[in-house]
């Protein structure tokens, strides 16, 4: 059987091959939902199992004759990008089933041309992976952001999607620079830019210091940290659900991937300090983004906040790597590894079904807002229960995947007290309470979203006729949701599959300790450890336990009559909890975050309107002065081209003058 | 002569003569393009010949064509034909609109091909005074089609031009006068000092510092040609105002071949200095034209003001990699010059029909293109992301090799690059996606536009962005050496 | 691992707590009538309320959904597995094996979720405004114990609970500061989570006032009987994690059936004086607003992390 | 007899010369009216030819005599009647707005011709031929025409400005190299007097568009701050 990167190569040709086909007959929505969906979702399985049989198997290279004469294209797979080659499939299933029942002729962009860039990003997305020079890696890197780029702007007659798809694009390429840049201080002066020459020329000191920050500017820009998050919350939530599941979900783990493989691949020794920013960065953004998810009123807006959230949580486990790495704690910087791609791949899993729920939810009703939902789980069962997987998953609850991997970035901060550093000791407790803060808000604003919108009585007559998701739509949200039951209870094997990755990137695993498939023991067994799957054998024997002994000592009548209403006959639905009430504790308790603009209606104001609008405040502090700067500097250069001739060939004349003076 | 040469120099002169009769005819557009592939045929069999058994000299030695000109004599002529037959549609809607009179037509036809025919001349000869004559009779014919259109704007965007370029270019008059001085030294009076195979054989026993001064009057003329940055002001309002297959050609091919004149002066620099002066002289300027041209993107409102702004700055990079020297900047430099023109000769073609669409060449009236005609809304959004240097496209991977270079020999110069790269991405992509997206105001057109030129282009640059073919690479490679 | 006295000393204490919790709950408000000098209840009519409620039918509104008719199954079985998790008499329990003090956190954190969904899924306004108000002091509150935990586990050097319980057995009696500052949080959270008075009041339906109880305002019925087991249970669990890591003493280490005996009474003894103890805090002390519950909640949650701060840098 | 006193006084006529094209080049800057504008500029043609064929007749260059025709032709009789027809047909009002006034421009004048010269010095060096001295006059004449083509605002004197730049060009190669091959200057000629042809052309059509010819109103193409 060819090998796996050939098989990898292969697939991603074939996705490029679907893309092209879809240009073929653009108009036709059967075309493309029919035939060339359910193909992309058959290659992305097919990626996954790839990734899967070359987890194991040592790295391999390959020199395509693409590229430039005397850096052609080099490939290689090694576990790390078999790991995300994985995640990648997995996601890219779930996601392309769902879109044959999601896409239809009203996108604003015909069918088939969606399906061209979508195809062409999932196969950017493998080839990022798969890069092994700097000139590949830039290619397909800016290749997946320039096909998400038009998948953002599908629907391109709003103005603010257009907004939105300008900033993002514009941010990206920022950081497609700061990424070129950080090759260029890696290769050392050696000229030699394949990632074997970078990991030759043995980059340290300052050099490494520089080519870090940059790759932490590059990759953070794409990932969404802190300063450089302001696109996120704007570009995901005006793509398509299934593109901004797959940006979520996948894109923003190709460039923690990309940060993997600079820092603990490329760079050699990378130093412990590096590691305390990575984990400031991370713990802040993490605050940030759940802080703002609370207060969110579109559900879309809502879960691309959470994402930024997950992806601080994912930076702060990164960092714990790197500080365990460069005080040389092989055992311990495996374990906080595991656990950020445990993350990574639990929460690529959950956030595309969220997604892919608020998509089901979208074809519905038409509706994204959360003042205007409400009452969707009698109409909409099916998604009703998948978003509650979804949901206890991303909220980081035990049976679930997401309390997995909580549970592994935990422990990996309880053993960092017999760290050297002594302020480092003080301030991790700190780091793990805020750990704990960002998991407890995630549960607040996960209720917040689902009671809002599928509990509660409808808000609008019209979610009355909202009908169930599709056969296609449900088949994508049922394989999502097993993977994310099927890795929460099975923790144990995907330690088992992180194995190899950890011991490539820091020389040792952590799998080998477990006690066999059960139990989840990171260290030491009687250090701490966790069985999933007893935990939910146990409540599900006592609930239901419960339920039958209830059921066999007394009775299980009931009948239906109108909720309490304590007295107040004209009960409505518009009296439930908005989502903006429901986000108002948190809004109140952290104040300083937000930029908080109030228009309250004047004493006497016959028809009173009251408005609150919390904007971010690094896009007035950051953002806008940058803008500023960069018109006044421009405005400086407009003195060059005055329009008077006299003074063009002053110009002329000066330099003549000038070089003579400096030749003479 | 040999029969290529002939052909290549001979069709462009004869095109202009008959076209300065028939010009105004209704099949004049025919002959122009059917002139134009004639000299594309001859430049192909030049071609084959050239990388068959190398360099050649024609005429006793007064046409020479080695691998470094023998790619732009290729260009020239393959652009110079895309730009004929996209003007074909584009000069008939201009004259249905009442635009251009039939003698306008006529004068237009006929200085097209007298402008190919000076280019190909300056590319070919071997004689400095020929090259300087050429280049002057270069800027003659542009000067009156910049001005076909007799508004206020064209007439003093042309009269600028004139004035600006031809006092830059008496500026190099003045440096081959020098160069030929130095060269008497060496060579003894006589026609054949001042041909460039000479001068190339004996350049390390040129004078030091006459070449010096000679090369700064060279850099000063040839330098306003190519719009580096003290000398730009003229380019933005001759680009900006004429018809758009003038701007096209314009943009596209005069600036390249200026440009090619220069490098051609700063070998011989090399050779007689030791110290590089030349090489400095041209970052300098380079840096400068890229982070001015960058700047002044964000403030434009006329679309093909702001794209002769990119080519000021396209060409800054391109000087830029070429004063680095070393085989992999020029490699990268000529490979960016190839790349350059024709991604903005398919933006220029894009722009035209846009702007034709439109009725007007101010950005913010221009919305919804892709709604109106997706060929033309998406031919205009891929050449901007192409000359922006998104990656899949090949302006990307000259513009890598040339910031890879740079970190490794020159690492300060980069972030300043990089930074007005960034710029330059910011203002332009800003101002074009609402020109493409969106809903619309244009209506559409009597006659359907040509559009094949565009996606031939941008086909072209996204093939050599992924794939470059060997006998290209190696082509590109003698060139390099040849710059040193 | 699993061995059989293991299994049986988990199903006793699994039952016993379940069992016990009503009287805990019975226990307090005698102590509180008593100390408000009005004639206090019978100490068994937490029972006779749920045999009462069992009895009834269920009244459910139009618009309750599946959801909430299993939630109080389900907030029953999680609090109960956190009780079973707890090591009350023995420290032998194959429990503790697959879930430690993280887990804990997490289960009481699920059964927190599933309640206020079923508060919200009625859709009027008291069950969403208790749901809102729950998951302030929630994510308030589960941080902060959360920290304590860490600080117990840090001074015991393992997240299980059995370890945590034996290690501080063990350690002669020696004033850990870290563990008073645990203390403190720990009795401010625990009155938060169990919807004591300086949070919530337990017995009120003033709508404006009340968070437990506006959630549970449409159950009826066998599920109102089941969540108000759950709330005495969950009181319960507190009360044996305060007593596990703060006064370990009198638990049976290993899995002798005799030591399981002997601690019985030494459990009960010390969950009276709890009662007692936290009687005498809810008559001292007033309910506060609902926007003062989170700087109360954040004091806890300073506390909290001083405390395990304190531990890194005095006791190590 | 002729003969010998011209090969004998040669270099200092040639010398005189040059002397006289700068001096023709400082009245042109200081002129006010396009007419005598126009003289000044055929003058220095005049003298241009006389230079040409005095160094033709002593180095026996003999397309040299060639290249003097030439310019007698073109720079002496056919440009300057060229310019009057113009004017003539413009009716341009006789006085030349300058930007800056004359006295500030001859200082700077100067000082042009100084920096000229000590940089013509190191060429000077090294020139064999007889007319070396007169490199350092030529580039001055080149500089002060840029000056002048600076400071006129009016479109006819930047064109004479533009010409007389040919001329000082035109002097610095005889001064050199004893005059460029004979194809080059031929093709300069032609450029030269296809220049000539345009910017009349051009003078008429700005002429009709803003019935005037002052180039301060071509300034609508710019940026706006």
């Amino acid at each position: 059987m060819a090998s796996p990167l050939l098989q990898v190569l292969a697939l991603a040709c074939a996705w490029i091959a679907l893309g092209a086909l879809g240009l073929l007959r653009t108009s036709s929505t059967a075309w493309a939902t029919r035939a060339l969906y359910p193909a992309g979702a058959l290659v992305g399985l097919l990626v996954a199992v790839a990734g899967l049989g070359a987890l194991f198997q040592p790295p391999e290279a390959l020199i395509l004759p693409l590229g430039l004469p005397d850096l052609p294209f080099h490939v290689r797979i090694d576990a790390l990008s078999a790991f995300f080659l994985v995640l990648l499939g997995v996601a890219a299933a779930g996601i392309s089933v769902f879109g044959c029942g999601y896409f239809r002729a009203d996108q604003g962009t015909a069918p088939g041309l969606v399906s061209f860039y979508y195809h062409l990003f999932l196969a950017s997305m493998a080839l990022v992976l798969l890069a092994d020079d700097a000139y590949f890696f830039m290619v397909a890197w800016e290749t997946m952001a320039l096909s998400s780029y038009f998948l953002v702007t599908c629907d391109h007659r709003h103005a603010q999607i257009r907004s939105a798809g300008y900033l993002y694009l514009l941010i990206a390429h920022i950081g497609a620079i700061a990424i070129l840049l950080c090759f260029g201080a890696l290769q050392g002066g050696s000229g030699d830019y394949s990632f074997d020459g970078m990991r030759a020329a043995q980059v340290s000191g300052a050099w490494a210091t520089v080519a870090y920050v940059l790759a932490l500017a590059g990759f953070g820009a794409k990932a969404g940290i802190v300063p450089l998050h302001v696109w996120l919350p704007e570009a995901h939530p005006a793509a398509p659900s299934p593109v901004s599941a797959l940006m979520s979900g996948v894109m923003l783990k190709t460039a923690i991937y990309g940060l993997l493989r600079v820092t603990l691949d490329l760079i050699s020794f990378p130093l412990w300090w590096w590691g305390v920013v990575a984990l400031a960065l991370g713990l802040a953004t993490a605050l940030f983004g759940i802080v703002f998810a609370a207060v969110q009123s579109d559900m879309k807006r809502l879960l691309a906040w959470s994402s930024i959230e997950n992806i601080g949580l994912i930076f702060a486990g990164f960092g714990l790597t790197l500080i365990f790495r460069g005080f040389g704690m092989g055992a311990l910087a495996a374990l906080a590894l595991t656990a950020t791609l445990f993350h990574c791949l639990n929460h690529a899993c959950y956030k595309s079904l969220l997604f892919l729920c608020t998509g089901s939810v979208m074809h519905a009703t038409s509706e994204r807002s959360l003042g205007r939902l409400g009452g969707l789980i009698h109409r909409m069962p099916w998604v009703a229960w998948c978003a509650l997987v979804g949901t206890i998953a991303i909220a980081g609850l035990p049976p679930s995947n997401g309390f997995a991997s909580e549970w592994l970035l935990l422990q990996a901060f309880l053993f960092t007290p017999g760290l050297p550093q002594s302020y480092l000791n003080m301030l991790v407790p700190v780091a793990a309470a805020v750990v704990a803060l960002t998991a407890a808000l995630s549960g607040y604003v996960m209720v917040k979203f689902y009671g809002v919108v599928f509990l509660g009585q409808p808000r609008e007559p019209k979610l009355a006729e909202a009908h169930d998701a599709g056969i296609w739509e449900r088949t994508g949200l049922a394989w999502l949701a097993m993977v994310c039951v099927v890795l929460g209870l099975a923790p144990a094997t995907v330690i088992g599959l992180l194995d190899p990755v950890t011991r490539a990137l820091t020389g040792s695993g952590i799998a080998g300790l477990a006690q066999g498939w059960l139990f989840l023991a990171p260290i030491q067994p009687e250090r701490a450890s966790y069985s999933p799957l007893l935990v939910f054998a146990v409540a599900a024997t006592i609930v239901l336990l419960a339920w039958l002994l209830v059921r066999l000592f007394y009775h299980g009548r009931s009948r239906r009559t109108r909720a309490w209403d304590c007295g107040f006959p004209f009960l409505n639905a518009r009296m439930q909890d908005t989502a903006e009430g429901f986000g108002q504790p948190v809004r109140h308790v952290f104040e300083t975050f937000f930029r908080i603009r109030t228009q309250a209606p004047a004493p006497r104001d016959l028809r009173p309107v009251y408005r609150e609008s919390q904007e971010d405040r690094f896009w007035y502090g950051l953002y806008l002065p940058v803008a500023q700067g960069v018109n006044w500097v421009t405005g400086l250069v407009t003195v060059l081209q005055r329009g008077r001739i006299s003074t063009y060939l002053t110009y002329s004349f000066a330099t003549l003058l000038l070089l003579l003076l400096f030749v003479g | 002569m040999s029969l290529e040469m002939l052909l290549l120099l001979g069709s462009p002169l004869a095109g202009g003569a008959v076209l300065a009769l028939v010009g105004h005819r209704r099949y004049a557009p025919e002959l122009n393009v059917a002139f134009s592939t004639f000299t594309l045929l001859a430049a192909a069999g030049l071609v084959t010949r050239i990388i068959a058994d190398g360099p050649v000299t024609d005429l006793d030695e007064q046409f020479f064509v080695d691998s470094l000109n023998v790619f732009l004599v290729a260009l020239t002529a393959f652009v110079a034909t895309t730009t004929a037959i996209f003007s074909r549609p584009y000069m008939r809607i201009e004259r249905d609109h009442g635009r251009v009179s039939a003698a306008g037509m006529r004068l237009y036809h006929s200085m097209y091909q007298m402008f190919s025919f000076a280019m190909l001349l300056v590319l070919t000869t071997n004689n400095l005074g020929v090259m300087w004559v050429a280049m002057e009779a270069a800027t003659l014919t542009t000067v009156l089609l910049v001005a076909l259109y007799r508004t206020h704007a064209s007439l003093e965007a042309a009269w600028k031009y004139f004035i600006l370029c031809g006092v830059g270019i008496a500026q190099a008059l003045f440096g081959t006068i020098l160069v030929y001085f130095a060269a008497e030294k060496v060579l003894g009076a006589g026609a054949g000092t001042l041909l460039w195979t000479h001068l190339d054989a004996v350049k390390d026993q040129l004078e030091p510092t006459v070449i010096s001064i000679a090369f700064v009057f060279l850099l000063i003329g040839y330098g306003t040609k190519v719009g580096l940055v003290p000398l730009h002001n003229w380019l933005p309002d001759a680009h900006a105002e004429g018809p758009t297959p003038v701007s096209a050609v314009l943009s596209g091919l005069l600036l390249n071949v200026a440009l090619y004149a220069l490098v051609r002066c700063k070998i011989i620099t090399d050779g007689a200095l030791e110290r590089p002066f030349a090489s400095a002289l041209l970052m300098g300027f380079g840096l400068a034209s890229v982070v001015v041209g960058a700047l002044f993107l964000s403030r434009q409102r006329d679309i093909k003001r702001m794209f002769a702004y990119s080519s000021i700055e396209h060409m800054g990079l391109v000087t830029f990699a070429f004063g680095m020297g070393g085989p992999v900047a020029s490699f990268a430099g000529l490979l960016h010059m190839t790349m350059h023109s024709l991604t903005k000769s398919a933006i220029f073609f894009a722009v035209g029909h846009a702007a034709q669409k439109a009725g007007t060449q101010a950005m913010d009236d221009i919305r919804g293109l892709i709604r109106v005609n997706p060929t033309v809304g998406w031919g205009l959004m891929l050449g901007t992301v192409a000359i922006l240097g998104m990656p899949p496209f090949g302006v990307f991977a000259s513009e890598f090799l040339i910031l890879t270079t740079a970190m490794a020999h020159q690492p300060w110069a980069t972030p300043i690059l990089l930074l007005s790269l960034g710029i330059a991405f910011a203002s332009i992509f800003g101002k074009v996606q609402p020109m493409v997206f969106g809903d619309t105001t244009a209506k559409r057109l009597p006659h359907s536009p040509a559009l094949i030129p565009v996606f031939t282009h941008l086909a072209l640059v996204l093939a050599l962005g992924l794939y470059m073919p060997p006998y290209l690479a190696d082509w590109y490679r003698m060139a390099a050496r040849l710059i040193g | 691992m699993i061995s059989a006295s293991g299994l049986a000393a988990q199903f006793t204490e699994l039952m016993l707590a379940v069992l016990l919790a009503p009287l805990l709950t019975g226990w307090v408000n005698q102590c509180r009538a008593w100390l408000q000098n009005r004639s206090a209840p019978p100490l068994l009519q937490p029972y006779y309320v749920l045999a009462k409620l069992f009895a009834k039918d269920v009244v459910l509104a139009h618009s309750a959904s599946p959801l909430f008719r299993f939630a109080p199954y389900l907030i029953f079985g999680c609090i109960a597995l956190a009780a079973a998790i707890v090591p009350t008499l023995g420290t032998d329990l194959p429990m503790n094996a697959a879930a430690d003090a993280i887990a804990l956190v997490g289960l009481l954190a699920l059964a927190r979720l599933f309640i206020a969904l079923a508060g919200m899924d009625i859709g009027t306004a008291f069950g969403s405004l208790g749901s809102r108000r729950e998951m302030l002091v929630g994510f308030l509150a589960e941080p902060a114990l959360l920290m304590v935990l860490f600080t117990a586990s840090l001074i015991s050097g393992s997240t299980s609970l059995a370890t945590i319980v034996e290690t501080l057995a063990h350690k002669e009696f020696v004033i850990y500061p870290s563990l008073a500052f645990a203390g403190v949080a720990f009795t401010m959270v625990s009155l938060a989570e169990n919807a004591r008075i300086p949070v919530d009041n337990p017995s009120t339906h003033l709508e404006l006032t009340m968070i437990h109880e506006a959630m549970v305002l449409e159950y009826s019925g066998r599920h109102l009987a089941m969540i108000e087991w759950a709330a005495s249970l969950k009181l319960f669990v507190y009360s044996c994690i305060g007593l596990a890591i703060f006064f370990p003493f009198g638990v049976a280490e290993g899995g002798d059936a005799f030591g399981i005996v002997m601690a019985l009474p030494a459990l009960i003894l010390k969950l009276a004086i709890g009662g007692v103890f936290l009687a005498l805090i809810e008559t001292l002390s007033a309910k506060m607003r609902i926007f003062r519950a989170p700087e109360f909640l954040g004091i806890a949650f300073l506390l909290a992390v001083l405390s395990m701060l304190v531990h890194v840098l005095l006791e190590r | 007899m002729l003969a010998q006193a011209l090969t004998k006084y040669g270099p200092q006529l040639i010398n005189l010369f040059a002397a006289a094209l700068l001096l023709l080049s400082f009245a042109m800057l200081a002129q006010r009216r396009i007419l005598s504008l126009i003289n000044l500029f055929a003058a220095q043609g005049f003298v241009l030819f006389l230079s040409t064929m005095l160094v033709a007749w002593l180095t026996g260059q003999h397309h040299l005599y060639g290249s003097a025709a030439l310019t007698l032709a073109l720079k002496v009789i056919a440009l300057p009647w060229i310019l009057h027809r113009l004017i003539r047909r413009l009716n341009v009002k006789w006085d030349v707005e300058t930007l800056i006034n004359i006295p500030t421009t001859m200082l700077v004048g100067i000082v042009l011709v100084i920096l000229a010269f000590n940089l013509a010095l190191p060429i000077t060096m090294l020139a064999g031929t007889v007319t070396r001295a007169t490199l350092g006059i030529a580039l001055a004449c080149v500089l002060l025409s840029f000056l002048m083509m600076i400071t006129r605002s009016k479109a006819v004197p930047q064109v004479i400005g533009f010409l007389s730049m040919e001329n000082g060009l035109f002097f610095a190669a005889t001064g050199a190299v004893y005059g460029m091959p004979m194809v080059i200057e031929f093709g300069v000629a032609l450029d030269v007097l296809v220049g000539a042809l345009i910017l009349g052309i051009f003078i008429f059509e700005i002429r009709e568009r803003f019935d005037t010819v002052d180039t301060r109103h071509l300034e609508r193409l710019k940026e706006r701050p």
